[in-house]
């Protein structure tokens, strides 16, 4: 725990401690939270920040209802199906990292897949059990494609890149961003169907935290926000500095992998319409639940409210 | 010592079913009043009643998973165990084979399989064999290193007997050392049947089509943590099963050993 | 039948070397029954541990029937001086081991077995273990073991010295009689100057560390010998005597023994 | 049998440290042609080559990371060792206690450590504790199974003659018992030696702030593998170098068993 | 001293029990030398593990300076019929053993560790490890384990089976001298009957299965006595033809002993 123990949070003299944890490692496009540390942006909101490498969405959430995290990053859509179905419900997101969601359909140039349609009859490797699995029968259909048509593989996502390049499957269903890794891997061409095509309303990841510490330091919350964005704003306006920043974090992790994450996932960060970074809206999010309602993810009854403090959001 | 007048049925039947059903007992006590006392969520540690009660929601899906995982366990044991034993053999016939390939075998084991179980996924492909692989690999080295020590073990006495009476290598192998060997490979053994089930499961939990790592790995996602204890429980009681049947057969096949030792 | 040449042991230990056997020379001839006495520690076991093929001699060498010895010989059969036997076989099973490992018909041995059982007073035990037996009957499973073999030589190490005095006459009979009737060529290490002076042809007083062969003496008593018939009481007392002295002879060092 | 008068020095390097390299060297060129020959890309096997320049890339981190998973692995090992042996201790004591808890202990055992990863995380921490508690799980058993099979070991002379000392149970324990045992103890810290690293890794890949564990995530992500093979040969050279500590060890503690057994 | 009344054991083994003993009576006087010989197989190591407490009779009782015997007692020692040494300790070691056990202080032993270990000839392999000697060095070790006990009660089985003639009597002589010296009382297993009348004050002979006490045989020869002086040839001869006698005698089935 540790975080906002400062019962007053009234002495700005004092650093907060608060430990922040990644959607998924330390990748490119988890750079800029340590874009924010090393830029000074955390110092400034008067917050020492402990990052932490993420596994994906349960273990995140877990960390964030254990209390070892205040604040974690992770797949929206994901979340809100957990907490529709009652699974996951003490947290609420404050910003949006990725305005579109980054789910996409991935294939190689030689499968001769260029759209949703050809997939028909094709088998594809998802993540078991993931949002790209959930969600694949209402793209499918959204996009005119029987979804029982594809014989769909679910994996742990460690090996799809693997399945890909042996052709043990025709397809994966993965984030965009590991476009870079599959033709390293493949070295191939590499095709990719994003979900967003057909399913606008999704956001990507988000940042969120626990409503008891909203409740209890809102001002901690809204300082982190802010720190935060400025960092992903600083990362995709200097990606190079950026995935140096990351390289200095993890060694192993090559600073041309992070600028091409960083370049890949940049228009899918800045809101249409001139909204400052971060932002979400009520309608939105209320569509996005419809949607997730309607595709039998999860049961009606879940109020945007209970999975966004828009209070938090960055406004136009 | 050798002569044990004093172990009537009833008293043995009390040690031997009696005591480990109370130790249970006791755990599961111990368990749900953890759970009770601490008033802990079931997301955290469910209560054994939410345990009993996730397997009985499901409980011929759990089952039919269970015995699917111990398919997969009790092949890949039988082949790591008897490959490891038979390196085991190889590397007795000739030192110069172990002194050459153990230092790799060693090293190679130390690669965590679960980093492996990626690439045997790409090799062997999304299907029972590679599963199969995983689990030999775990129950290979637990059952060499002990059947080498337990080939090394046997008593001077009787390796200069069978010397004496011009015995072949395979003769001597047969009649005095695999047999002076036994006690030791239970040992590993032992190991390896715990392991077997673990490397059911890694494998499972890479490619979660089938099996008790598949149900851990649906459950996690929709944090159903009693359902993911259903079949850790599951896990569990197979492990204790196997463990025993391998007590078991030790007690079949070596009743000597308890004789001239103790 | 065997012949030793200047033959030599020495063990190398971590506290120093043991020389325990220098120089030694003997013949032992076809069908000759040699005893081999000598102090506890003098290298006895190690003389026949050498001859069986057990273990290599660190100088000289030991023929068998014309042939260098460098490993055990199938014609040789060798009685330890600790049982040695396999503690998961029965009685029946541990006596058929050379049987079975020479590949020999089982049927037509089992008898012999029995026979040899019956022999050594132990038919009672035959699907007994070893550990349910006593030290002595431990050393007639044995003794058993090595007589299956009918072998041309048979080493001996203290074959009776867990027996008492009854079953070890007995004993001494029977394995007479073995030795006449196969014409077995024998080398018997015991601690009795009497077992000594009833079996052996000729015996062998070893001196100790480093062991040498300090005298040869030929026991010309007529055969078949017992203890109880005292035909020859007189030869017997003073071939013993004679070993006696030559035994207690090593207190005086250097001194060639006479008697 | 004993006396090895032939183990002259040149040969016994040879065989000590010769055949060994050979054995590595020929693997190694067995690695090498096959990616060469069956023209392997980097992605599915990385030829030896590949993998040292990645190493090359980072060695200081690399380096720097192994030392940290060595760590953890050496922390965890000896408490699950020390563990395994003081629960077989207490097993010998009380074969009570011992019918009580041995079920338990191999039901516990068979669950998969990679699922409880995740719940060791939960109530841990993301710190090396966690990860430490890992190594400690999967080391504890084999020590343990290999103790008390050592302990149980021992011949009924020795038993009796330490009995007819009336020798208290903790002489006949450390004079008889423990030293007799130390062979078969052996058996399972071999066994554990692998099973430490193995365990730092799972712990490194759940939670995979620090370590060779972190470096495979990381690099499994940029699909480097040459990176995460020169991280599993680090972890694999550990192993190996764990391994034959413990049978180093092993020589210079029980040199009597080479003597009265072979 | 030693009370044994009523004592029987049976073994209870896969193919049928065996009757060890049965109903042994047998008292043995407070510094008391008795030897008890009998046939091998015949419960005498079985009868001396059941005085020294190591396992319980299944009828009777014995009991030891009045107390009945549960387990073994720190002033009776016994040399087992193997040697049963720790192969991980140096001769030295392995006899200072009882007195680490006994926490008694190691430097005040030290010097009776090194007499014991001269007088059985050991005093060059002190440092050695126990595979590095022979049979009858190992059986002197054992010995000098028991002698450094210093106990009341001595319980010796068969301990200078494996040892040559020689050193045979000269470990007799000094076990007479201890045993005077010390008054302890001592059960000694042997086959020898010579060995039996040099020591013993009353020898105790047999019957096999089930072993029964078939006679009770005192031996009134002055002591100390020794195979060298000849003093009392007479007496020796006699004791020891009644004694050959019995142990014959079995093979007469219910034919009560004469002599
Ligand atoms: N542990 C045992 N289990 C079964 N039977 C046993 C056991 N120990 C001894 N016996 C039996 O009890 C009888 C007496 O054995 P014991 O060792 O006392 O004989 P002994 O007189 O010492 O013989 P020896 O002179 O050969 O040493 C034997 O028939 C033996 O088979
Ligand atoms: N394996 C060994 N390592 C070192 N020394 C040994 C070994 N075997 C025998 N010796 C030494 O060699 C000498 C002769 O031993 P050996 O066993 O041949 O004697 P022995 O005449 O059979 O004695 P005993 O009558 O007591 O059986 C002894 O001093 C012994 O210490
Ligand atoms: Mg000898
Ligand atoms: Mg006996």
């Amino acid at each position: 725990g540790g975080g906002g123990d400062d019962d007053t949070g009234a002495s700005p003299k004092e650093t907060d401690k608060v430990a922040y944890i990644t959607a998924f490692g330390a990748v490119g496009r988890d750079s800029f939270a340590w874009v924010a540390k090393e830029k000074g942006y955390f110092a400034e909101a008067g917050i020492e920040v402990d990052i932490k490498k993420g596994a994906g969405n349960a273990p995140n959430l877990t960390a964030l209802k254990a209390g070892q995290v205040q604040f974690a990053s992770l797949d929206f859509t994901g979340a809100v199906i957990q907490a529709g179905k009652g699974e996951f419900t003490d947290w609420r997101a404050i910003a949006a990292v990725h305005q579109q969601t980054l789910i996409s359909v991935m294939t190689t140039k030689d499968t001769n897949i260029s759209s949703v349609q050809d997939l028909a009859g094709k088998t594809m490797a998802t993540g078991k059990g993931s949002v790209t699995e959930l969600l694949f029968p209402a793209y499918a259909k959204l996009a005119g494609l029987d979804p029982k048509s594809v014989k769909i593989e679910g994996v742990q996502p460690t090996v799809l890149n693997g399945l890909m390049t042996s052709r043990q499957v025709d397809a994966l269903g993965t984030f965009l961003l590991s476009r870079g890794a599959l033709a390293a891997a493949s070295k191939k061409e590499v095709v990719v169907l994003p979900y967003s095509d057909y399913l606008r309303d999704l956001f990507g990841n988000a940042i969120i935290t626990t409503p008891a510490l909203i409740e209890k330091d809102p001002d901690l919350v809204r300082r982190f926000n802010g720190a935060l964005l400025k960092g992903l704003q600083y990362s995709i306006d200097h990606p190079d500095e950026a995935a140096a920043i990351l390289n200095k974090a993890e060694p192993t992790y090559a600073v041309a992998s992070g600028v091409g994450e960083i370049t890949a996932m940049t228009p899918y960060v800045k809101p249409a319409g001139g909204a400052p970074i971060g932002a979400m809206d009520e309608q939105r999010v209320a569509r996005t639940i419809a949607i997730l309602q309607g595709s039998g993810l999860m049961p009606a009854g879940l109020d945007p409210k209970g999975v966004v403090d828009f209070s938090f959001v960055p406004k136009s | 010592m050798t002569d044990k007048t004093t172990d009537a049925g009833p008293r043995r039947l009390w040690f031997n079913a009696g005591l480990p059903a109370l130790g249970v007992v006791l755990a599961l006590a111990l368990w749900w009043l953890v759970t009770i006392a601490f008033g802990i969520e079931p997301f955290w540690l469910p209560a054994p009643s939410d345990v009993v009660e996730a397997f009985l929601r499901l409980p011929g899906h759990l089952t039919e998973q269970a015995g699917m995982t111990l398919m997969t366990t009790a092949v890949g044991f039988a082949i790591g165990s008897i490959a490891g034993a038979a390196v085991a053999v190889l590397f007795a016939a000739s030192s110069t084979i172990e002194r050459m390939t153990m230092p790799l075998i060693a090293a190679i084991n130390a690669v965590p399989k679960a980093a492996l179980a990626p690439l045997l996924i790409v090799w062997i492909g999304l299907n029972t064999q590679a599963k199969i692989v995983m689990v030999v690999l775990l129950c290979f080295f637990p059952v060499l290193v002990s059947t080498m020590a337990g080939l090394t073990s046997v008593p001077n006495d009787l390796r200069e007997l069978s010397h004496s009476l011009s015995a072949s290598w395979w003769q001597t192998f047969v009649k005095v050392r695999i047999t002076w060997a036994l006690p030791q490979i239970f040992v590993g053994l032992k190991v390896a049947s715990s392991l077997a089930i673990i490397g059911a499961v890694i494998a499972e939990l890479t490619n979660p089509d089938r099996g008790l790592g598949a149900v851990i790995v649906s459950s996690s996602q929709s944090a159903d943590t009693p359902l993911a204890f259903a079949a850790l429980t599951l896990l569990a009681l197979m492990g204790a099963a196997l463990f025993y049947l391998v007590v078991a057969m030790e007690r079949i096949l070596v009743p000597w050993t308890r004789a001239i030792s103790s | 039948m065997i012949k030793i040449a200047g033959l030599s042991r020495t063990f190398q230990g971590k506290s120093g070397t043991v020389d325990a056997l220098h120089n030694i020379d003997l013949d032992v001839g076809n069908g000759e029954f040699l005893a081999v006495i000598g102090r506890s520690g003098c290298g006895k076991s190690t003389l026949l541990r050498i001859v069986a093929g057990l273990i290599p001699p660190s100088r000289g060498e030991v023929l068998v029937a014309g042939d260098p010895v460098t490993r055990p010989r199938r014609d040789v059969a060798m009685v330890f001086q600790r049982p040695a036997l396999l503690p998961w076989r029965s009685v029946r099973e541990n006596v058929m081991l050379p049987v079975e490992i020479f590949r020999w018909p089982r049927a037509k041995h089992r008898d012999h077995a029995q026979r040899l059982l019956e022999m050594t007073g132990l038919e009672g035990f035959a699907d007994r273990l070893p550990h349910e037996l006593s030290g002595g009957m431990q050393q007639r499973v044995s003794l058993c073991r090595a007589l299956i073999q009918r072998p041309k030589v048979l080493l001996m190490d203290e074959p009776f010295s867990a027996l008492d005095a009854l079953t070890r006459e007995e004993l001494a009979v029977e394995l007479q009689r073995i030795h006449i009737q196969l014409g077995t060529t024998v080398i018997f290490v015991t601690h009795s100057i009497q077992e000594a002076v009833l079996l052996a042809d000729r015996v062998a007083v070893l001196s100790a560390r480093p062991g040498r062969v300090r005298e040869l003496v030929d026991i010309d008593i007529p055969r078949p010998r017992s203890f109880g018939h005292n035909a020859h009481l007189e030869e017997v007392a003073a071939a013993s005597a004679e070993l006696h002295q030559l035994l207690l002879g090593e207190h005086l060092p250097e001194t060639p023994a006479a008697t």
